[in-house]
């Protein structure tokens, strides 16, 4: 088992230094950081295996579609998933584009209904929202309590039969709640729905068993747990992936063209026109087998220590206000400080070489809910540590002696 | 990250000139930053062709409300044309980080580090491109 | 001036040895590889300036926001373009499948044409079969000459008014024909057609001036040309994307979202749904500036004196048939060696360390055009040598003594 | 990339065994690799459960024609039990390079290199599913 210490000098960017301090990266919900692990797995590839995927016969050929085709496994078993479920995107927001556009303009009626919750991202509410508009389906919000969990009681009465699509984030980028995704599921099968689970802040912490979860689609980045940009995941049930359209069309996912029409290939491959991201899918690989190695259950039981941390110091200090539910939580802490712009935390912050996201954080409907413009946020990984979570405090202390009005 | 949070910038921060409303202004401006969401309005009176008084106000990040009330103290007195020169001005300091020749900021040279900081830009200019409207509004 | 001996130490995958032989790498035309400075910026990048771009305040987001929208500028330069024209793709299929969705389905409508070329990839094909079933508009097909070259008389008649978009490769990626863009620019402008040039198997091997050749879309990907895989570039003159919708939807391309609907960000970004490649717009920058340097006109020298060369050699080769035009054209040779079949001619080969792709290339219905089910196809590119040529006639009549029916 | 050309698979190639078309068919099937396009068709002629004959045509490359090659020769004569077997052995050869245990594979063996050509495989086992059509559609 690694120490903490010798997972960060994994990453090499954690030796930075911000502003003159040593950085501290507390902004992973944004975008998490690559070791060395997955640099090289991505260097050798390219200087010893690389070509196109798929249709050549020479050897590195076959060896870029043999190690593109095992990346497909090795996330298929991050998650517990049927590879043959396994399409590659460009990452969570795109696979969430494509169930609306390919599943939904094919099966989701008008007069149905979409089912959503208000701390949904916008990759996973504005695709519903212009689906919804071009079928002629209603939206419906799962109502929140007040700690900013999901009303199960008020939600149950909406999940009535004439909803087609729940749409549900695994774990919120803000309020950090985790949403009881197998139990929705089991309560929208029920009525006959779909559930789509957005696992963009899931799945790179804690263990996901889509076997267990029996979600109908499943979607999450690379960017955000140790890979590459230019890539995620769509799990979709394979039954149902069969019965979609194509997302694009072009080369790869065809089975034959003619000039005026053209037939598709298989699953998963019907859902991956022209040249996918192949080198993101091997970086997006070694970093599955990185975090596994270090253990899904490890990393969520640290990311939970940080957090809770978190949350306790900041709840003591003065003029902080924490949003989302106290307890079990994701690997992040929202926050406001009374007086104080959280652009300008973040900026002040910053000039300690501490990072941090402040804004809406792609939820604007959640901050109307919250009743605030924006919020900072603190969000955290296997690297970091609780020596970080003080600064973080430290840091928010000297801000408000800054900014703070005479 | 160069320290743009220097002395010059939280003084106009912690005590923003010309901050609120004006009775009875020619016209009134609302600008929205993208980034934030922050809101600021600004109220100007003109004269003829000067602007007489000019005030604004929101909430906003210190970048923002700095930003704005450097506006109102170099611009309060200056002719439409003036205050099209000095938009001019502000725009290509932003982009760049130096003033144009033979031009003095005052105050706004506290804004210098903004160039480097391509997400702040849009606090930095935000009751700019208000202003930018108003005058053109103003000219009809 | 660097030599091509220089060129090729640049690119470690180069020195690899296959089956016991130095690899000659002759399948640029399916994706190029990486030189070393492009991997380096790329590491260089994820270890010093990453991070999540365009909604941070901290130092890491300013410096990869800055990187990534630097990278817009380069690839505008590239291709002399208005960067705010210049849409980050997964790649030249998306973005095809953007233009063909975004605009098509806004602005072409029943009983308009689509009017494309028999030579199209898939990429450039497909997409527009579905929107015209989609909109109910009529597909057309430009005439070949007998030589794979656009029947310039032909064409010009199925060019009339009610033709809304042409959809034209730049060069072949199977015949090799170089299409004379500019010309059917000005043709199609004059009946109020818009044009979208696939510039895949162009951009990477010849300057392109788009401001000269107005094309109202231009795509390409960059793992044609030294970069990454998942990403690409859209141009698209920006006052035809100012009117588009988005393709897909989510965070980064909104300005304002509420539960029920939303607006758009302004361009490109209207066009970049979620995290977008930040890493992939490093590779392709670096590669852009790495074929600059080198000099785009240089390149496309190097590589037409391949060509020639290949063209030369085979068509004086017993049993060889050449397609496309014996002219100027793009850097590839395709061909058939009579009672070989391309399959078995690539992985024959292949043993003799030889890496050329063989089958429909994506290109069905031109095969079908062509009289044939598949064909062979060597490609060139800066780092190919005029031996690497002459090793892939020797490979050839190797193949045709192993395979000989007796 | 072994070597797959060898001197078994090349000898297939140039004098396939059974190619051609049958008179009386009692059933014909039509496999496309989607590799290539290639077509291929087997004939199959029954005697009750058993193959009396089998052909098959069509142009391919080498590892189809041997593999088509091979294929007839080790089932002609076979039983409808006997095949379904060897289509699963053949699936697992060709998964894993290696023959179940204490099975004899003659000369099919010389597509033992194919598990290590993931692309080649469609080529291997193009034959192999007409077959398995042919067979579910005789079963009914
Ligand atoms: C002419 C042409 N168009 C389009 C494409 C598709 O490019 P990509 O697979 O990178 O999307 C290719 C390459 O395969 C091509 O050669
Ligand atoms: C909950 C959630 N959903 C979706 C996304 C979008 O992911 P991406 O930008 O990688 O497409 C994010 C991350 O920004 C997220 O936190």
């Amino acid at each position: 088992m690694k120490t903490v210490e010798e997972i960060r000098r994994d990453f090499p960017i954690l030796s930075l230094k911000v502003n003159g301090r040593p950085l501290v990266y507390l902004d992973n919900a944004a975008s998490s950081q690559k070791p060395i692990q997955v640099l090289n797995a991505y260097c050798r590839f390219c200087e010893s295996r690389y070509a196109n995927v798929h249709r050549g016969v020479h050897t590195l050929a076959e060896t870029a579609t043999g190690d593109y085709e095992e990346a497909r496994k090795t996330l298929a078993d991050l998650v517990q998933a049927d590879a043959r479920g396994v399409v590659f995107t460009r990452g969570t927001t795109e696979s969430i584009n494509l169930v609306a556009q390919s599943y939904g303009r094919k099966f989701i009626k008008h007069g149905q209904a979409i089912l959503m919750t208000p701390m949904e991202h916008h990759a996973n509410l504005v695709p519903w929202q212009v689906l919804a508009r071009a079928v002629g389906a209603e939206l419906r919000f799962w109502p929140l309590n007040q700690d900013g969990t999901l009303d199960m009681v008020e939600g149950r009465k909406l999940l009535d039969a004439r909803v087609a699509m729940v749409a549900v984030a695994h774990v919120s980028n803000v309020l950090g709640t985790i949403n009881p995704v197998r139990e929705i599921v089991e309560m929208a099968h029920r009525v006959g729905a779909k559930v789509l689970v957005d696992g963009a802040q899931a799945a790179p912490h804690m263990p996901v068993n889509l076997s267990e979860i029996g979600a109908d689609f499943y979607a999450f980045s690379g960017h955000k747990m140790c890979g590459s940009t230019g890539i995620g995941v769509l799990y979709g049930r394979p039954e149902i992936l069969e019965d979609m359209d194509p997302f694009m069309t072009g080369g790869e996912m065809i089975r034959e063209v003619w000039l005026d029409h053209a037939t598709w290939n298989e699953i998963p491959h019907k859902f991956e026109a022209g040249t996918p991201p192949i080198t993101e899918a091997i970086s997006i690989a070694a970093a599955a087998r990185y975090l596994q190695e270090i253990g899904m259950d490890w990393i969520h039981a640290h990311d939970t220590m940080l957090t809770a941390r978190a949350w306790e110091l900041l709840a003591a200090e003065p003029g902080v206000t924490l949003y989302g539910p106290a307890g079990e939580r994701g690997a992040l802490v929202t926050f406001n400080v009374a007086g104080v712009h959280p652009h300008d935390l973040a900026a002040l912050l910053d000039r300690d070489g501490i990072a941090i996201r402040a804004g809406h954080h792609c939820a604007q409907p959640l901050h109307r809910w919250l009743g605030v413009q924006a919020t900072a946020r603190a969000s955290f990984y296997l690297y970091n540590t609780p020596e970080e979570v003080d600064a973080l405090l430290e840091g928010v202390r000297a801000a408000k002696k800054v900014l703070q009005l005479v | 990250m160069s320290d743009i949070y220097g002395e010059i910038l939280l003084d106009h921060y912690r005590l923003p000139r010309n901050k609120g409303r004006l009775e009875h202004p020619t016209l009134s401006v609302e600008g929205v930053n993208p980034l934030c969401g922050d809101e600021l309005t600004l109220d100007l009176e003109f004269d003829g062709q000067r602007l007489k008084d000019i005030r604004f106000s929101g909430k906003g990040c210190a970048i923002s409300v700095a930003s704005a009330s450097m506006l109102t103290e170099a611009l309060k007195g200056k002719t439409v044309e003036e205050i099209e020169r000095w938009i001019g001005v502000f725009r290509e300091f932003i982009r760049t980080g130096r003033a144009p020749d033979g031009v003095e900021l005052g105050d706004l040279l506290a804004l210098e580090g903004i160039s480097k900081l391509p997400v702040r830009v849009k606090c930095a200019t935000l009751p700019w491109s208000a202003l930018e409207e108003a005058i053109s509004r103003y000219r009809g």
